[in-house]
């Protein structure tokens, strides 16, 4: 079972997110669960949803406690929220954010998992770039699906315009597409340093 | 307007204070040391309106009381960001119980109270409009008729915002929500529908009714004062923009308020013992599309496939407003204190 | 209380604990915005400043303030030509604040109250030669004395003042003001030198011992243009006139006065003209109304006082009580041209108000300063091509007005200041502009501006009482508190009460607010109604 | 002094001398001549200092007794059958927040169809609300309940609720011993509230609790009730020292020590069914009864140490759970988990039915004969009940089938309905 935990904030298509994960991975033929964590706090409040993928029936219904993978949709969560609280150490970590783990103070965090594993996608600029809102859910799950392959961009764009009717589904599908190749072109360059 | 015009200090009946102001003509909210009956720390989203219009009417209703109210809240918006287990940002003596049941849970309180002799302390009973128009509507309708001493606040966000944005009876015309949406010929909320319930509470002939918004605290607070000088059931009806169900920016929560009295859509005005008093003049008439602009609720009217039908639509129920409550300055004035003699 | 029920019943206040401050990714932050009027001032003044402080009714505070730019309100008031009203932002509203009017009745209660400039600065030990006791020179007098430095002031007139008593005439500018302006700022410890004529300037200094020069010599003569004259044409030129006015020795005009000429100087030797018992004084002017450089309120209360304009109109002959004058169109690109229509005027006199030049004779010996086109070049802190020599005022590249040369008087002062003391010239970083775009208008009361009284017309026609009136305190306020106070907080206590989470926090009187960052979410609803843009909204960094 | 009295009377009587500060109700039959008796003791002065609010619906009723409740006051409403329902909510909701209010339920059957007649399907509509549920079986305890109910929700900050038959105690005349005021004022201190609404000590009552704390909150609600198991008796025997009269407690035992057979049941069936057991009695049968007067907080204890020599016990009850049978009988087989008592559930008295003595007669009879169901339905009309179920396969119509059952008795009943 591959566990996923989104961070975001109230508003911000947290939800959305995981909903959209689960069903691509529906669509490959796979069981995926997606459910949010409903508190009372309104629109802007730090808020997660979970998103679970496996091959098997999946019949938990606890709450994600130590996720495969954390995606952070809103980089000013980090001195907010503990975002990695449980994340495996193999796990991967997705950041919604132009800047570097180093720049974002989050050198140690860094430094204790495999490079190929974490990731920053500047996912706000392009989705102003290609759906014209900064709404960066569609584009970080092409980002998520690029560096864990859990899901194929081509489900990940299916079930966005699945989700999003007409023209702003494929423009949240070409968001999605154009994160997927930043953060492929991320991975293959951690391949070569990690070779040479 | 309740108020007479402050005259004149720049900002004088506007803003909410000024350096320059005498004590008399401050704001209660300009007051450092106002009570803050509702602190920081709630849960409402960025720029809720609720919060703040609740706290610019339990302030001042405090000032008017020194400091003694009893407020007694609906199930809903306020009362979910504001007591959430273990945590409460009320400084007031304060009770939740259901949703529907909030005037007559104050009609106890009330009761309470003047069999113990404390006839110093005042009752305030608040709810969103669902709380009030539609499933409270029956206890509220109970506590006017017999008269109870208490002060029925109305948050008017024009929807069931709490549980995800879906219409109420105080939903306005084409406006979109979660159980009115935009889709087929007539998209958004029906017109033909609501409930005006200001008009409805000055028909019980209670003591005193008053509509009010965020966007004018001067008038808002005045009316609070006017109302806390009535014994009897009385009705203040506030207007509080919610930027999560009307689609409008959390910075503008103000605006809108202001936008939604300067084009009529929303009368300003106060009755006593069912007679209209004063109204609030327009001041910078402004036609209902600029007001519709700010809010996605209403994105469907303008855009790709307008509705500028819909639009005039919603212009003549503004004008039919302004003329029934003559909310232009070069109207004919109305009789002002045009109030009958009988007292509580 | 333990025996309350678990979880249902809650104590007051309790949720300060849950620091909402998390969901914030802009946060409102406190600026000041450079007020348009203050950037518009010539003097540069702090416009907003003192009127912020005249608005509490606190005149001598608000004096005081305004004093620290410029020395002169009470002049200022009647004569400056007011670029801040043109820049004010209540033009949009309604109309620009009086600032104008409020600054002459700061003056005049600075003079009714006996208000004091600030002392002379203790002894630096540097001296300073001021040439030219017009308003800039007076000006620099002024700011080097503060400074600290000895100044010695030099006019070749009789007077100080300078235009200000030599060019403008004492309906506008009563020589009572004019004066007690002037000897507030001698007070302070001034060498006076008058009726000396520096001839050249090297040698002045030398011989005096002095660390720099401010030159400041303004425009003292009348262009001259060649008109086809009979002899006994009587012409001559509006800036000698309206000097030997000053000096009370007017000259006869006769009965019918013709000026020549479209800017302030042709308005002021009309009416003055008029006072002098001229029964007509006509205006000449080859362009349009529009086109007139003159102020327009002088016009109207020229037009009041019966003076009459011949617009686009040359005068092409004088002779002895008659003038020819030709009548002007404009063409495509608004220039005029001939048409080749006359007309003969009764004049018994004309003067000409073409403009004034600059008399430099006293920098000919030396050669070194760079004059070109007939003022002096400087640089951006005044100073001239020789160190140590700085020039301001008419005698400069500027607009020639009495406000331009108080600033430059100013500028001067620090220029030199950094130079004797061998420091380079701080440079203030100034403020983004507070343009009508940062305002929230909707605060403002709405309030039409109070027009200053004027004298009644009939009474202006033989003699040179002031025209233009003071305004009554009530009324000054009034105007004062106009002021819309762009970019700068006047403490009306909005983003405190507009705030839905309580988070900003009133420090009390004059200590303003601060936002507490521990509950503010961000909502901008504070930047969005702050009235005078003083908020603004910075993405929050990590 | 003993009197000869309404129901109602005696009721209306003694809440007003446990001193009420905030009376509210809304007119439902058969409760009315206790707030109709009630409002004229305010109205003329009698009670006082009271308030006595009319309200404009049942919701309205508890609602005003929640505000009067947190706000300090003793406060007393009562209602009945479609009244209770509609105050559902707020009844939850009062027993939610902890407050020690005292209502009267004339226990009335449940529509559709429309019944204004006596059973206890609306007592058990609430059952799970929180609320002590306090059973009278005569119009004497009825009133002494009162007395101790308020002691008892006060003590405990938990509201109680009084059954007593509708009509066939409420409206009932018998002689009734009220209490003297200085009695009750000795049994009944002043109310001296767990919480209040104060504007001198400000609280925030009724806050939203997630999902970290509420079952804890359930939980101590629980233990509350607990409690009540042990204050129930001693409150009943302070009350006995007292005034010397044994009323309330938690079951009343009748003619068990030597019994095979018990039958259990609550309120004023208990009567009758005495009148049967002694009859069966003299016909040598082992037979007794247990009355359970508190039915919540139920006392499994009890009931299991007066039940559990029996060979056989009858639940006869007023009211059933549809689609599965008794409610009381479920309670106490629970109660007598891991004994080898035989538990019959006897379903009686529906929507008014009488319960007369002859067809409890007959009913022992069986059960000492080993004939009964594990579920009867006393008195039920087979033929009507037939006729209807063929009627029914015939047509496979879904729909109300009373219409059809009154057309088969013959003439329709026509009452006073409210």
């Amino acid at each position: 079972m591959f566990q996923v935990r989104f961070h975001g904030r109230g508003g911000q298509g947290v939800v959305t997110a995981a909903e959209i994960l689960s069903v691509a991975a529906f669509d490959e033929g796979r069981h995926a669960q997606a459910f949010p964590s409903f508190g009372s706090e309104r629109t802007g409040a730090p808020v997660v949803s979970y998103c679970r993928i496996d091959d098997r029936e999946i019949r938990t219904r606890e709450p994600v406690m130590a996720p495969d993978a954390v995606i952070v949709q809103d980089v000013t969560l980090i001195n907010q929220v503990d975002l990695f609280s449980g994340l495996s150490p193999v796990g991967f970590i997705l950041i919604n954010t132009s800047r570097s783990f180093e720049e974002l103070g989050l050198a140690d965090l860094y430094s204790r998992f495999a490079p190929a594993r974490l990731a920053t996608c500047p996912a706000t600029d392009i989705a102003l770039e290609h759906v014209g809102r900064p709404l960066p859910n569609a584009a970080l799950l092409g980002a998520f699906a690029a560096l864990s392959a859990q899901v194929s961009l081509k489900s990940v764009e299916k079930a966005i315009r699945d989700h999003f009717a007409g023209p702003v589904g494929e423009r949240n599908a070409r968001a999605a597409s154009a994160a997927f190749d930043v953060i492929t072109r991320f991975t293959q360059e951690v391949a070569r340093a990690g070779t040479n | 307007m309740t108020k007479r015009p402050i005259h004149f200090y720049q900002v004088g009946s506007f803003a909410v204070g000024n350096r320059l102001l005498s004590d008399g003509d401050r704001t209660v909210q300009s007051d450092a040391a106002r009570t803050n009956s509702i602190d920081s720390g709630h849960r409402a989203c960025q720029g809720c309106g609720e919060a703040l219009g609740a706290r610019y009417a339990l302030d001042a209703a405090m000032r008017a009381t020194r400091n003694r109210v009893v407020a007694v809240n609906a199930t809903g918006c306020l009362e979910v960001f504001s007591t959430p287990y273990p945590e409460t940002s009320w400084h007031i003596p304060w009770l939740h119980s259901l949703f529907g049941n909030a005037p007559a849970v104050a009609t106890g309180v009330a009761a309470a109270l003047r069999v113990k002799g404390r006839d110093d302390v005042r009752v305030i009973s608040q709810a969103g409009d669902g709380g009030t128009v539609d499933i409270g509507f029956g206890t509220l309708s109970g506590m006017f008729e017999r008269n109870d001493d208490v002060l029925f606040i109305c948050y008017d966000n024009e929807g069931y915002m709490n549980t995800g944005v879906q219409r109420s009876a105080a939903t306005p015309p084409a406006a979109r929500t979660a159980t009115t949406e935009v889709v087929g010929p007539q998209p958004g909320n029906t017109f033909g529908q609501g409930k005006d319930l200001p008009r409805i509470a000055m028909a019980h002939d209670v003591a005193y009714v008053a509509t009010a918004t965020v966007a004018d605290l001067h008038d808002l607070e005045a009316k609070v004062e006017r109302a806390m000088s009535f014994r009897g059931a009385r009705y203040l009806h506030i207007l509080v923009p919610c930027p999560l169900g009307w689609g409008s920016a959390s910075n503008e929560t103000i605006h809108v308020a202001r936008l939604a009295k300067e084009t009529g859509l929303f009368p300003v005005f106060e009755a006593e013992y069912g007679v209209v008093t004063s109204v609030s003049k327009i001041r910078r008439l402004t036609p209902v599309q600029e007001y519709l602009m700010l809010q996605r609720r209403f994105a469907h009217l303008f855009g790709k496939n307008p509705r500028p039908d819909i639009v005039t639509h919603l212009q003549e129920m503004a004008n039919r407003n302004i003329e029934r409550y003559g909310l232009l300055e070069d109207e004919v004035a109305r009789p002002r204190h045009a109030r009958t003699e009988v007292q509580v | 209380m333990n025996k309350r029920p678990f979880a249902i019943t809650l104590d007051v206040g309790s949720s300060r604990a849950n620091h909402t401050g998390s969901w914030r990714v802009e946060r409102p932050v406190y600026v000041e915005r450079l007020p348009p009027c203050n950037d518009a001032c010539p003097a540069g003044e702090n416009i907003q400043g003192w009127l912020y402080e005249a608005e509490s009714g606190d005149y001598a505070a608000a004096w005081h303030a305004l004093v620290q730019e410029n020395p002169f309100p009470a002049i200022m008031g009647r004569i400056c030509f007011h670029p801040c009203e043109t820049a004010c932002n209540r033009v949009k509203v309604d109309e620009a604040v009086g600032i104008n009017a409020v600054e002459r009745f700061l003056g005049d209660y600075g003079l009714a109250h006996r208000l004091s400039l600030p002392p002379a600065g203790p002894p630096s030990g540097h001296r300073v030669l001021v040439v030219g006791a017009g308003p800039a020179g007076l000006s620099a007098t002024y700011h080097l004395r503060r400074m600290g430095h000895e100044v010695r002031l030099v006019d070749s007139a009789a007077q100080l003042g300078g235009m200000m008593r030599y060019g403008i005439p004492a309906y506008r500018l009563p020589r009572d003001v004019l004066d007690a302006e002037i000897a507030r700022v001698i007070a302070m410890g001034v060498d006076v030198q008058l009726n000396h004529n520096v001839e050249d300037i090297a040698r002045e200094r030398d011989e005096g011992g002095f660390d720099a020069v401010f030159l400041a010599v303004g425009a003292q003569l009348g262009k001259r243009v060649d008109i086809p004259a009979g002899d006994s044409a009587k012409i001559l030129d509006a800036v000698s006139f309206l000097h030997r006015v000053a000096e009370d020795d007017a000259p006869m005009l006769g009965r019918r006065v013709v000026v020549y000429g479209g800017g302030d100087t042709a308005l002021d030797a009309a009416r003055t003209a008029r006072r002098l018992g001229a029964t007509e004084a006509v205006i000449v002017y080859r362009r349009t109304q529009e086109q007139m450089p003159a102020h327009g309120e002088e016009l109207e209360q020229a037009l009041g006082e019966g003076v009459t304009m011949r617009w686009l109109s040359t005068i092409n002959q004088v002779d002895n009580d008659t003038i020819m004058i030709e009548k002007m169109r404009l063409n495509d690109e608004g220039f005029p041209e001939s048409t080749g229509e006359f007309e003969q005027l009764g004049a018994d006199a004309v003067v000409l108000a073409l403009g004034q030049e600059t008399d430099l004779s006293l920098l000919e010996t030396d050669g070194r300063v760079r004059v070109r086109d007939g003022v002096v070049q400087v640089e951006p802190d005044l100073m001239t091509s020789v160190r140590g020599v700085f020039a301001g005022g008419d005698a400069v590249p500027a607009n020639r007005t009495a406000t331009v040369a108080v600033g430059h008087g100013k500028k001067a002062a620090r220029g030199i200041d950094a130079y004797v003391r061998g420091v380079a010239l701080e440079s203030r970083a100034k403020h983004e502009l507070a343009t009508f775009e940062h305002l929230n208008t909707w605060y403002y009361s709405d309030a039409e501006r109070t027009q200053r009284p004027e004298l009644e017309k009939v009474r202006r026609q033989d003699n040179f009482e002031e025209v233009v009136l003071g305004l009554t305190e009530r009324n000054a306020l009034f105007e004062a508190r106009r002021c819309m106070s762009c970019g700068n907080c006047f403490e009306c206590d909005n983003c405190f009460g507009v705030c839905p989470d309580n988070a900003v926090m009133k420090l009390g009187a004059n200590a303003k607010y601060e936002i507490d960052y521990d509950f503010c979410k961000g909502c901008g609803i504070c930047a969005h109604e702050c009235p005078c843009g003083a908020i603004t909204m910075v993405p929050e960094l990590i | 002094m003993l009197e000869q009295i309404e129901g109602s009377r005696a009721v209306a009587e003694t809440v007003a001398l446990c001193r009420p500060e905030v009376v509210c109700a809304y007119p439902i039959s058969p409760q009315t001549h206790i707030i109709e008796a009630v409002g004229a003791m305010v109205k003329e002065g009698r009670l006082s200092p009271c308030e006595f609010i009319n309200v404009e619906s049942e919701f309205a009723a508890m609602s005003v007794a929640i505000g009067a409740s947190a706000t300090g006051a003793r406060s007393y409403t009562a209602t009945a059958s479609q009244g209770l329902l509609f105050m559902i909510e707020a009844v939850y909701n009062a027993a939610g927040l902890g407050l020690p209010i005292v209502m009267t339920l004339a226990n009335r059957a449940i529509g559709a169809p429309i019944n204004i007649w006596n059973d206890h399907s609306d007592a058990m509509a609430v059952r799970d609300s929180g609320w002590v549920q306090l059973f009278a079986e005569t119009n004497q305890e009825a009133a002494d309940l009162h007395v101790q109910a308020f002691r008892l929700a006060e003590e405990l900050s938990v509201p109680v609720m009084v059954c007593m038959d509708g009509f066939i105690l409420t409206h009932a005349v018998e002689g009734v011993d009220l209490l003297e005021q200085s009695t009750v004022d000795s049994f009944l201190p002043p109310y001296d509230p767990r919480q209040v609404l104060d504007v001198q000590n400000p609280v925030s009552i009724g806050a939203m609790v997630g999902p970290e704390a509420f079952e804890e909150v359930r939980y101590l609600a629980h233990l509350r009730q607990l409690e009540a198991l042990e204050r129930i008796p001693s409150i009943a025997d302070a009350f006995e020292d007292l005034t010397g009269r044994r009323s309330g407690g938690l079951i009343h035992s009748y003619r068990t020590e030597d019994a095979t057979t018990i039958v259990v049941a609550m309120g004023s069936v208990l009567g009758t069914i005495k009148d049967a057991v002694d009859i069966r009695r003299e016909a040598g049968e082992a037979i007794g009864v247990v009355g359970i007067t508190s039915f919540r907080p139920f006392p499994s204890a009890a009931v299991r140490a007066a039940l559990e020599h029996a060979e056989q016990v009858v639940v006869l009850e007023k009211a059933f759970s549809i689609g599965h049978g008794g409610i009381l009988a479920t309670d106490v087989a629970m109660a007598l988990r891991g004994t080898d008592c035989e538990i019959h559930e006897v379903v009686a008295g529906l929507g008014g039915r009488p319960i007369t003595r002859q067809s409890l007669e007959g009913l022992f009879y069986r059960v000492g004969r080993g004939e009964l169901d594990s579920l009867l339905f006393l008195d039920l009309d087979a033929d009507v009940v037939n006729r209807e179920v063929e009627r029914m396969r015939a047509s496979r119509h879904s729909g109300p089938s009373a219409e059809n059952v009154l057309r088969d008795l013959g003439e329709p009943r026509v009452g006073q309905v409210s």
